[in-house]
């Protein structure tokens, strides 16, 4: 029994199953992109987030319509829990004028207005100072809305990380960075990266509140995102949670991993968020047999429909390329 | 009324401060220093530490939260001391300013405006003396400004805060002393035209900015010559305005264009190019180019006045392609 | 001997590591990963990581490490893996490699090549999809460099790195997997001349690097039609061999340039300028442009391809100043 | 009497006196600087490090031949003091080619091949990566050199500050990182710039030595930098002093100090590095009234003549205007 499972009181357990689903639901969309993506009905750069996604669902899960996301090429989990219909996302990928972004963004540059869902940016560590100006404005207008930002442990030996804590700690924006702890950024492993490799002390030093957290717990990502999201739109300045986790899969479609052990995957395989979730749901007596069946069938509806939606999709017409270069502007 | 350029361009954040409070400015040392270049001196004490943000020393991460507040429904002045700290920045500006519009199929639009200093002439060597205007002008996605006159300078700004995408205005560091008459109650400005300085009918001398004086300049030794030169003020360098170009090339039939720019892949090569791929039959000699030395720029005055574009040259530039004068 | 256009990179930073131990490569994934697009497969194996050197991501960090190492005697390959990348570390590029030697009077030069790759053309959207070539070619002090063919990819690394200024490399994503025979003993190329790939009478069609493929095909094209096109593959894009250019359109009297950069400011308007400039009296048409189209690329592949340069516009540019077929 | 002058037994008299000398000379080449700005024979932007001398004389004090030392604009102190002649400097604010840079460079661009000095950087942090790179090649090339990389506390928030901490961190590179603490960068307080106001903390924090030091004590800044400066060429790896200076005057010509108070200035001015000295000098005996004035002489005879050298230079033909943007290459 692992030690989510004692954790798990009655209370908890209808939380517990919620974010199973969303786990589920974003495991599944990834794999069915992964088989897209060999059937060549998906192209250009394509990386998922197996393994990975107690993150996304442990912090999305406690923000509100007015907060705002922003987050990497790795972000299809974290539009689809922010609330980007599967549909949309599968139709971007496919280029078709039903996806998020007409298919002008592709799988790295998912957008999506109606749900403050700022990208999808694949320059490593851009969406920091994004971050922070989105964190900015809602300050100096006075709202209450958190912006999270998620990002790699790759982006923290960039200079706009840097940059960015600094501002957002000096000016105590209402921002939570989210660095997503894979321990490899393609194939470079955090130690052969950082002189400093306790990224969550790196952050503490630019004077904002700083843990670390198990990414594979999702409970445990829940909580502290809880509290991080609290105290933020509280007043009380930017935090940062690093979010020790793994990637299950390789970094995108054209790695042949030869970078780390197959036995350190298969260990960090043991930690699947999923099924250690699952586990302990049902260690706790949480989830019957039953139960785990509708999930399932609910994860792999959903991305069945967004398949259907995405192949029923059409190309924009092409005269249409230069459109969104400048914004259209209506009749005065 | 009295004014300068540099009080213009105050004027004009003044303005825009007070018409809009989802207007501010932020940079490095436009508050408590009151702007490195004076330019936005006493706004500071006027409207206070948060719309008149001074930040650190981080041109990438303060342009970005200008592109992430401008996002966020503010309507951000972000200053960059000079063009030439600006490539700090350019990741911001190329890849997340210029094309979130595009990538989100017309969804994020970035309606900020970026103001920064640019040219040489002032003896500060090779890193504080870059002309990028007309190679920033090479950015789909980007608006670039280029005001040369006081007019201009004042009224500028708050057009391109009317813009819903990304303005850059280009301010001549030559520029900021230079005194005049303007209009009481000079407001707003188009940014969509060129515009006539001065109308002839020999030669179309085609600049912006930083070097319309020397035009203006060269303008008058042509006229002492007998030799009638248009002078063309683009004003926006991108997007271009084709039909004035083609319109006074249209009826003097031949051109010298001159910016401060490197020669190599100038902006000025766009317009000759262009000019002749409209106007080819029209031409009656080669387009003209007058343009900055090809060398990092060297603090030796002589040596930095030798690269640079002058009258001298212009004029030399307008003899050649009339056939007149000399 | 049968290679690829990767290969061939690859056997050049092998050679360049033989013969001359002050080489040493560096940049993100170059090591344990294999480079990011597989050029590098096998050197962290055969020369170790001192030699192959992985970088964290801090694009200005390694860059200005690599000018610094330079400096410091040492004959550095800095690898940045895609130009858009690049623009992270532009104040570096522009502000210390190019301006050193002129700044210190001729006393610190910089021998340090930087390869990326470059271009679209693989669906990978707005942020990976530049062609900043040309842009880069705008800066004195640099020295640009675009292989086309297995001969430039495998030559011209060595070439470079005896140069003592620093040279910028691009490869052209879409060439990597170009496969063809070259010949065993292949070493280094010169990288101060235009080449010609292929003679004809009727028009000049100027490219390089990524484009050149295409050109060719729209000169098979042109052929059956009765166009004779002549091919003039630039190579190196600073500076321009204005000789090779001007013999090439000085007995066709007609070109099109054709580059991957956005049409406004790319080099292809310093080409088009410059052959107004010098061969005006010659030319019987105006110079055509075949670039892409001014809009951050988009990932949908049918609007990748409109908005890049193709054999089909390619011929029809040619038909148009040859005012032939069709 | 101060701390200093209890320090000062009879074997650190000479070094003492030395460094009185070095930061005279210092100041007085500033002094005329600043004169020569007023009369117009300097031009474009010219920054003295007047109130700062002791970082120099006592980081510089300590080098040897093989080391490089990468400056910024604020650094005639740092060139003078690592051998570059006095007249060389002022012939190079005069534009004439005589100049250490043929009067290419001016004031913000210093370089000599001569004593290894890498210049003379206009751009706040951009000879950090350079520094990075020159330790680089010492290592790869196994040379025992030390490079050693003086900037201002502004730089600190800059991308480039962080990326090439962690560089030579990571790679353990021979280079010493000297932040010349003055409190502006600009009128930029460093509260006001930094979130984390505690600069040695902060380096700290990338895993490598880092030291806070008395800027104005040159004693002391000699002592710590003669410690690090062994450590790092001896092989421990990057090292990092902060030196807690001021600067007496405006931070350039242009600049009419709005942003700090009077009597902040006046206050500094009590701890001015060559009085301290001089009096510690004098309080333990080892200064004589003859000494003094001997010094004084010394330094106003080095100034004179540098002033008669660059008034005695010229220009560069202006025909030479396009050299040194490529190497030139001798006949084959
Ligand atoms: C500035 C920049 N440099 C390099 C790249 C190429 N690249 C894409 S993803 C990646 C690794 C990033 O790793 P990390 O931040 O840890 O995120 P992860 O992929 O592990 O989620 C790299 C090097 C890039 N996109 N942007
Ligand atoms: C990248 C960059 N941004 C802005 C400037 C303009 N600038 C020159 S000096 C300076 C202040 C630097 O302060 P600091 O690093 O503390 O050094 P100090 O002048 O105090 O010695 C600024 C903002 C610059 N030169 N480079
Ligand atoms: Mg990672
Ligand atoms: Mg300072």
């Amino acid at each position: 029994m692992t030690a989510l499972a004692g954790r798990i009181g009655a209370d908890q357990a209808a939380l517990a199953r919620h974010l199973l689903l969303q786990m589920l639901r974003v495991r599944r969309l990834e794999e069915k992109c992964v088989e897209l993506y060999s059937e060549a009905k998906i192209r250009g750069f394509l990386h998922v987030y197996i393994g990975e996604e107690a993150v996304a669902a442990g912090v999305l899960d406690n923000l509100q319509g007015e907060d705002a996301v922003v987050a990497t090429y790795r972000e299809h989990g974290h539009a689809l829990l922010r609330g980007v219909p599967a549909g949309a996302i599968l139709a971007e990928m496919y280029g078709h004028v039903q996806g998020c972004c007409r298919g002008r963004g592709g799988s790295m540059h998912l957008f999506d207005a109606g749900t403050r869902f700022f990208g999808g940016n694949a320059i490593v560590a851009g969406g920091l100072p994004l971050a922070v100006g989105l964190a900015l404005a809602d300050k100096m207008a006075g709202r209450s809305g958190v912006t999270v930002c998620f990002f790699g442990e790759g982006a923290v030996a960039e200079g706009e990380f840097h940059e960015s804590l600094n501002l957002a700690a000096l000016w105590q924006l209402p921002v939570l960075f989210c660095c997503e702890n894979n321990l490899y950024a393609m194939g470079t492993a955090l130690g052969r990266s950082e002189s400093q490799t306790d990224i969550a002390l790196k952050a503490a030093g630019y004077e904002l509140a700083a843990w670390a957290v198990d990414g594979m717990d999702v409970l445990a990502v829940h909580e502290a995102a809880r509290r991080a999201v609290d105290a933020v739109r509280s007043g009380a300045g930017p935090h940062f949670l690093e979010l020790r986790t793994y990637r299950f899969r390789a970094h995108s479609m054209f790695d042949p991993e030869r970078y780390r052990e197959k036995a350190e995957v298969a260990h960090w395989l043991e930690r699947d968020p999923i099924t250690l979730l699952r586990s302990a749901l049902e260690d706790a007596g949480q989830l019957t047999e039953a139960q785990w069946t509708e999930l399932q069938r609910d994860a792999d509806a959903e991305v069945a429909a967004a398949v259907e939606f995405a192949e029923a999709g059409t190309p924009e017409p092409v005269e249409e390329l230069t459109r969104f270069v400048y914004s259209e502007r209506g009749p005065e | 009324m009295k004014t300068t350029y540099r009080e213009a361009i105050r004027a004009g954040i003044r303005d825009a401060m007070e018409r809009d409070e989802r207007v501010f400015l932020m940079g490095e040392d436009v508050g408590a220093y009151g702007g490195c270049f004076a330019v936005s001196l006493g706004l500071f004490e006027e409207f206070g530490p948060e719309r008149i943000r001074d930040t650190p020393l981080s041109e990438s991460g303060f342009v970005g939260a200008g592109i992430g507040a401008a996002l966020g429904g503010m309507r951000p002045i972000v200053e960059i001391m000079t063009v030439n700290f600006s490539l700090l920045a350019l990741d911001q500006i190329v890849n997340n300013a210029a094309t979130l519009l595009h990538m989100s199929g017309g969804q994020f639009n970035v309606p900020l405006v970026i103001r920064m200093t640019t040219g040489a002439g002032r003896q500060l060597g090779a890193q504080h003396s870059h002309s990028l205007e007309g190679w920033y002008a090479h950015i789909p996605g980007l608006r670039i400004l280029a005001p040369a006159t006081l007019e201009d300078a004042r009224g500028m700004l708050w057009t391109a805060l009317q813009d819903p995408d990304p303005v850059l205005i280009f301010e001549h560091g030559t520029l900021y002393n230079m005194p005049g008459e303007i209009d009481d109650g000079a407001g707003p400005v188009d940014i969509d035209t060129a515009a006539l300085r001065r109308t002839g009918k020999d030669v179309s001398l085609i600049t912006y900015g930083g070097t319309l004086p020397a035009v203006l300049d060269a303008a008058e030794q042509l006229a002492e010559e007998g030799i009638d030169a248009e002078v063309l003020d683009l004003r926006t360098l991108r997007p271009l305005d084709d039909a004035a170009i083609l319109a006074s090339v249209g009826h003097t039939h031949r051109a010298v264009v001159v910016d401060e720019g490197w020669r190599s892949g100038s902006i000025s090569a766009e317009i000759s190019a262009r000019i002749t791929e409209t106007a080819f039959y029209d031409l009656d000699a080669p387009v003209g180019r007058v343009c900055s030395a090809e060398v990092p720029l060297p603090y030796a005055k002589h040596l930095e006045l030798a690269a640079l574009p002058s009258a001298g040259r212009i004029v030399a530039a307008a003899r050649e392609v009339t056939g007149k004068g000399g």
